[in-house]
């Protein structure tokens, strides 16, 4: 009888849970008098850790901003979140941020899967989301909530495939790729970009994580006869590429995509002739890095990054650079959204940013109601015949210092 | 108490209680070897000479109980360590290296007491003509009951002050029975104390100074036959019955 | 055409040494123990960041090397030691969980500091490559080439000509054998364990030599290993390095031939059909069943 | 004896004292615990095979991800709401044990068995990678919101209830089964292989069966998977995964039904935990397994069974 009566009120209950709506997130969840909450998700675990500069680059800027008083007089808060690169715990993640922490919004997770997962619940909650994810398909079609401070794969892969194009001798290419969703993100783009363009694909050829040579795909590429070869490789694989492209003296020219840090990847092939004139990738910032005109960023990624969080050696690396953008356009939409922020008032402001100049990106940033990816223009670098990292505006043309 | 627990005795083990996790199989077993003697443990299958004689070598961890060797207590200790003492096993599986040669595995029965071994292999080789002319033979290849004289070879090997052999004519055919009954017999000529367990009542108390019965983990009946001959009717009525 | 061919078999050639190594390194510890280390990826993967750290901190590269396979040595023999023994005699399950545990913390505390940076190993020798013909070979491919064939020498030695080959074979033969003729099976598992773990350290420096590092290495290349075993004959030392050539061969033919997608599970499809169909693969006596 | 039966009804309490969970938690917690409860099937079916009939398989992630592509490609390409799903991604999960099980039956054994089919998962990853067409290749797909009955599961309250309906069948089942006479022939088999065979136990059958039920209890939870995480891409089947889900196993209880519940529930839970450590997680992840094999072998079901004999585990020894 009791356990009838339990079994009745348990069942009671749950009705009245399953009926119950989700509580949505309210419109100014995170933000009080004094501080704006923001979540900060990536993968600081699992395979693709390599790419975790990118969450750093956006919360130097941040603490940079609440040194000098902040915005509106409140300062950020970030909560960091680690996706490990995986859909499962990358939902967790983001609902600890939004129901948990009662962030405002999130920014950040390099990693598309982790960022296509969670999107329809961002969709839902209406929480906003600036990042730097290379699918394309975050952003387009629009989502009214979500922003890309920077190029996504879209652009990336059509300015690896311009590039090489704007070389009129250039007509032949070699795609090759890792199996995975970044690398396809980088070459689909591409590819679609060179047929589109006069150019002619003629071998597509897969190179895994973890491979140790590349002598079956560079003697593909030598016997196509392909001219440039656009490689969408981790920084790895792309390494072991142009070793090898020089061991066995293949010619081709090769567009590497972004998941490789241009400075130390030239460095680690270790032979200078195998870079000279012959490695590029798209460039994303407005002058080399080193450079004066970007040296207030270098100096705010040491001056407000901890020590775990820089680089074990060397200078903060262009993966720094290229998170930092995601910090300066969401700082810019609380700038422009006034004392009292909404969530609406947020979207709104960034949607009214027109030609902003983020100090560090090859572009200026433009948003609109159905433009949600706010750079387009990218210039290339490479290393001269001199030996000289140069950026290029197109082929043979280097971009004035 | 009995006569066989006073001092002077090569080992001496007292109230040895063993088994494992969940279940207890000796219950306190009180036994001594005094030099140069060969004793017998009789008893049925179950009853705890294995485990006895496991507990003697290291194998098995005593849960209670102390065994003294040469004034030393070694209860507890690896087998490796024990064997280092010169207690030396010869298990019932005989655990020989089955792809290694005669010479080889006896080889290895040296390694960890040193010694000269050529001459300790040519005296094995000497007392088991047998294994002499099969000496670069691998050791699957060959009968049980050649493999039980490895067995007995590479434990004499480790110059062994006592011998515990494991059921030596479990499943032989009967001409190696007799063979290896009289391998046993010249040991014990040759003054090497023993801890037997045999089923052989026959074999056993041709070779043994004193037996042990043991039933359910507790000696139930210990007597010195060298005074005169046991009655085999007897004992195997208080083995089984 | 066959200019293509024998570059391919070349570089295959080259790819497959360094496959071979991993194996050799893990026969090695298997033979000893009996126990695969499903772990011992890591330890090809430690092995590599440790010499990194010892060059790192200004040491020469010869040095480096012998304090990195020393390092590797003590964490192998202390792994077995604390946390193999005490559950050796449990589940075959627990042991390649243990293995597999081991591997993980070591690749997660890796990460942890180099984790979000590409970090390579300055070679100690100046790379250089020569055509043969119609084929190219670079220093690396010579260094390590001569390494493992050099490495096999004494292994195979050392496995059958020396007395501590005997006690190895012994004690894979029989662990309570040993034990009965006064061998410490659990020290002598330890040090073997530690043996296995500072080749597997060398085949990760190496292997370092080619490829930056990166945490993920060695559980790269463990797969691999286990297809050469498997295709060699597990427990097989020669077994071990062919079935590593012929696994780095039929990479690149495939590969170039057929298609690059097939690089990756070249290794999976041979151990799949070698267990299927023989299962005691090229070389193997132990046949790889057991019922 | 019959004091014992009446507590071990008292199980039925726990799905019951969890109804009203979600008036409780918020999304983010309920997600965690949906997470934990998908976990339970894919314990249990990998302990089938490998705590309960003994053998070293490694390829519970494949049956896993099988599952949830079965749920994601019917749901996706075909337009079938998800509950009707549940069904096939189980019977896909069972004839992918099939499949694994095959050199079972050819006699391959231990680490050789791990070998294999760890390699048999990694094969059918690059299957999801390259069968772009149904799979959606790397990129995966976003699989619709889960339906039951025509009503949409909007919220993971939604789900929790879904869940749980499946997980105690799936407990309730799998306990059926290994109670059974196909329990009993495992267990024989575990012990004694040979000695199961020469009482003329058809062992190969029953090996086959277990893979098939472990397998279909495992694609169950793939199909959970895809309606809880609603994207299915390779990279979450990966080796990774797998120590996972062995991690399920020895934490909870090698072979035991209610080890897999615990197992389930503490390592979905100890991430969420770590998760203030950030880049130290998979070192402390690591350590907690390697803790837990070493002083508690039979896992945290062990515990439970020192204290009170209700909770002592049937189908297994050691």
């Amino acid at each position: 009888m009791h356990l009838q009566t339990a079994v009745r009120a348990f069942a009671a209950t749950a009705l009245l849970a399953a009926a119950a709506p989700a509580a949505l997130a309210d419109n100014t969840q995170g933000i009080t008098d004094k501080t704006i909450k923001i979540g900060n998700l990536g993968p600081f675990t699992g395979e693709a850790a390599v790419f975790n500069p990118l969450n750093y680059g956006p919360e130097a800027y941040l603490r940079y901003v609440n040194d000098k008083g902040g915005v509106h007089g409140r300062k950020f808060e970030t909560v960091f979140a680690d996706s490990a690169c995986n859909e499962a715990k990358g939902i967790a993640a983001a609902k600890k941020l939004i129901y948990e922490d009662k962030v405002f919004m999130i920014m950040g997770n390099p990693c598309s899967g982790v960022a296509m997962a969670i999107k329809p619940m961002l969709e839902k909650e209406g929480i906003p989301w600036m990042g730097p994810a290379a699918n394309p398909k975050l952003t387009r079609p629009t989502v009214p909530a979500m922003f890309h401070a920077t190029y996504t794969g879209i652009e990336s892969g059509q300015n690896m495939a311009k590039f090489a194009l704007s070389n009129p001798a250039i007509k032949k290419f070699a795609l090759i790729a890792h199996s995975n969703d970044w690398a396809k993100g980088y070459c689909d783009p591409a590819e679609a970009y060179i047929k589109a363009n006069g150019g002619e694909v003629i071998l597509s050829t897969a190179m895994e994580r973890g491979s140790t040579d590349a002598t079956a795909q560079v003697l593909q590429i030598k016997q196509s006869g392909a001219q440039a070869v656009m490689g969408c490789l981790y920084q790895h694989e792309l390494i072991i590429l142009l070793r090898d492209m020089q061991k066995f003296g293949a010619n081709a020219v090769v567009v590497g995509a972004l998941g490789a840090d241009f400075d130390q990847t030239v460095q680690q092939v270790g032979n200078p002739a195998a870079v000279r004139e012959r490695f590029f990738q798209p460039y994303q910032f407005k002058a080399k890095i080193g450079s004066k005109s970007l040296q207030d960023f270098h100096d705010i990624f040491v001056k407000y990054l901890k020590k775990e969080e820089l680089p074990k050696a060397g200078p903060p690396t262009n993966f720094y650079y290229f998170g930092v953008p995601v910090g300066i356009v969401t700082v810019e939409g609380f700038r422009r959204a006034g004392p009292s922020p909404t969530r609406e008032k947020w979207i709104a402001a960034i949607e009214s940013i027109k030609d902003l100049d983020t100090g560090v990106l090859a572009d200026k940033v433009s948003y609109s109601k159905d433009n949600h990816v706010g750079v387009n223009r990218m210039f290339a670098v490479g290393v001269d015949k001199d030996g000289k990292q140069t950026v290029y505006t197109q082929w043979g043309k280097p971009l004035p210092e | 108490m009995p006569e066989d627990l006073l001092p002077n005795q090569l080992l001496t083990a007292r109230g040895l209680e063993a088994g494992y996790p969940g279940k207890q199989i000796l219950f306190g077993v009180d036994l001594a070897v005094a030099p140069a003697e060969v004793v017998v443990l009789l008893g049925a299958n179950g009853s705890g000479k294995s485990t006895a004689l496991n507990t003697l070598s290291g194998f098995v961890r005593p849960w209670a109980g102390s065994i003294r060797f040469e004034g030393a207590e070694i209860a507890g200790r690896p087998p490796h360590r024990i064997f280092r003492r010169g207690i030396v096993q010869v298990s019932q599986a005989r655990d020989l290296f089955p792809d290694l040669t005669v010479e080889d595995n006896l080889r290895l029965g040296a390694w960890a007491r040193g010694g000269a071994v050529d001459a300790l292999a040519e005296d094995v080789f000497r007392s088991f003509p047998r294994l002499a002319e099969r000496r670069r033979q691998m050791v699957r290849l060959m009968s049980g009951g050649e493999q039980q004289m490895v067995a007995i070879g590479r434990a004499l090997m480790g110059r062994p002050k006592l011998l515990l052999l494991d059921e030596p004519s479990g499943g032989l055919a009967p001409v190696f029975v007799k063979e290896i009954a009289a391998i046993i017999a010249e040991l014990k000529r040759r003054a090497i104390a023993m801890v037997i367990v045999e089923q052989n009542i026959k074999l056993a108390l041709s070779i043994a100074d004193r037996f042990l019965i043991l039933r359910d983990g507790r000696v139930t009946q210990r007597q010195d036959i060298r005074a005169g001959a046991a009655d085999e009717q007897d004992i195997v009525r208080s083995i089984y019955l | 055409m066959l200019a293509v061919f024998l570059q391919l078999v070349v570089s295959g050639v080259a790819t497959g040494m360094l496959y071979a190594l991993v194996a050799l390194s893990m026969t090695v510890g298997y033979r000893a123990t009996t126990v695969v280390n499903f772990g011992h990826g890591d330890m090809v993967m430690a092995g590599a960041y440790a010499v990194f750290v010892f060059v790192g901190s200004g040491l020469p590269f010869a040095p480096a090397l012998l304090l990195g396979l020393v390092v590797l040595f003590l964490f192998g023999l202390g792994t077995q030691r604390v946390l193999m023994r005490p559950i050796i005699a449990g589940p075959h399950l627990s042991l390649a969980m243990m293995a597999l545990a081991i591997g993980y913390a070591v690749r997660g505390g890796a990460r942890l500091e180099w984790g979000s940076e590409v970090t390579t190993l300055q070679r100690p020798y100046a790379q250089d490559a020569w055509m043969v013909g119609p084929v190219v070979f670079t220093t690396d491919d010579l260094v390590i080439a001569t390494f493992v064939i050099l490495l096999l020498l004494v292994l195979f030695l050392v496995f059958n000509v020396t007395p501590v080959g005997r006690l190895i074979r012994a004690v894979f033969q029989s662990q309570r054998g040993a034990a009965l003729v006064g061998i410490d099976v659990h020290a002598f598992h330890g040090v073997m364990w530690g043996a296995g773990a500072a080749l597997g350290a060398a085949g990760g420096v190496l292997l370092a030599l080619i490829v930056p590092l990166s945490p993920d290495m060695g559980v790269w290349t463990l797969l691999r290993g286990f297809a050469a075993m498997t295709l060699g004959g597990f427990g097989s030392l020669h077994g071990a390095v062919i079935g590593g050539l012929i696994l780095g061969v039929m990479e690149k033919l495939l590969g170039f031939y057929l298609s690059t997608v097939f690089i990756d599970i070249t290794a999976y499809l041979i151990t799949i059909l070698v267990l299927l169909i023989r299962p005691s693969g090229l070389f193997g006596r132990q046949a790889a069943v057991r019922v | 004896m019959p004091r014992l039966r009446v507590t071990r009804r008292l199980f039925w309490l726990v799905p019951l004292a969890l109804l009203p969970l979600p008036l409780y938690l918020d999304q983010y917690r309920q997600y965690v615990v949906n997470l934990m409860l998908m976990y339970v099937p894919v314990g249990i079916g990998f302990n089938v095979v490998v705590g309960n009939l003994g053998l070293l398989a490694f390829s519970n992630v494949a049956f896993f991800g099988i599952g949830a592509y079965t749920s994601g490609v019917l749901a996706l390409k075909l337009g079938v709401p998800w509950w009707l799903t549940i069904l096939p991604a189980g019977l896909m999960g069972a004839l992918a044990g099939c499949a694994a099980g095959i050199p079972a039956l050819r006699g391959v054994r231990l680490f050789y068995l791990a070998i294999m089919t760890l390699a048999f998962g990694e094969l059918l990853r690059w299957v999801y990678i390259r069968w772009v067409p149904v799979t959606g290749g790397s990129f995966g797909m976003s699989v619709p919101p889960p339906s039951v009955f025509g009503w949409t599961l909007e919220t993971e309250g939604h789900k929790f209830y879904v869940f749980l309906v499946l997980v105690v069948l799936m407990v309730v089942l799998t306990d059926r089964v290994l109670r059974s006479r196909f329990g009993r022939a495992f267990m024989a088999i575990k012990d004694n292989e040979l000695a199961a065979a020469a009482m003329g136990i058809p062992t190969d059958r029953y090996i086959l069966l277990a893979f098939a039920w472990g397998g279909f209890v495992v694609g169950i939870g793939g199909s959970m998977y895809a309606a809880l995480v609603g994207h299915v891409t390779p990279i979450a089947f990966d080796l990774t995964e797998l120590i996972l889900e062995f991690a399920v196993i020895m934490v909870g209880g090698l072979g035991s039904l209610l080890g897999s519940v615990i197992g389930a529930a503490v390592i979905t839970a100890a991430p969420e935990f770590f998760r203030e450590w950030l880049g130290f997680q998979e070192l402390l992840f690591g350590l907690l397994i390697i803790a837990v094999i070493l002083f508690l072998p039979r896992g945290l079901a062990s515990l439970l069974a020192r204290l009170h004999p209700v909770f002592v585990d049937r189908y297994y020894r050691d």
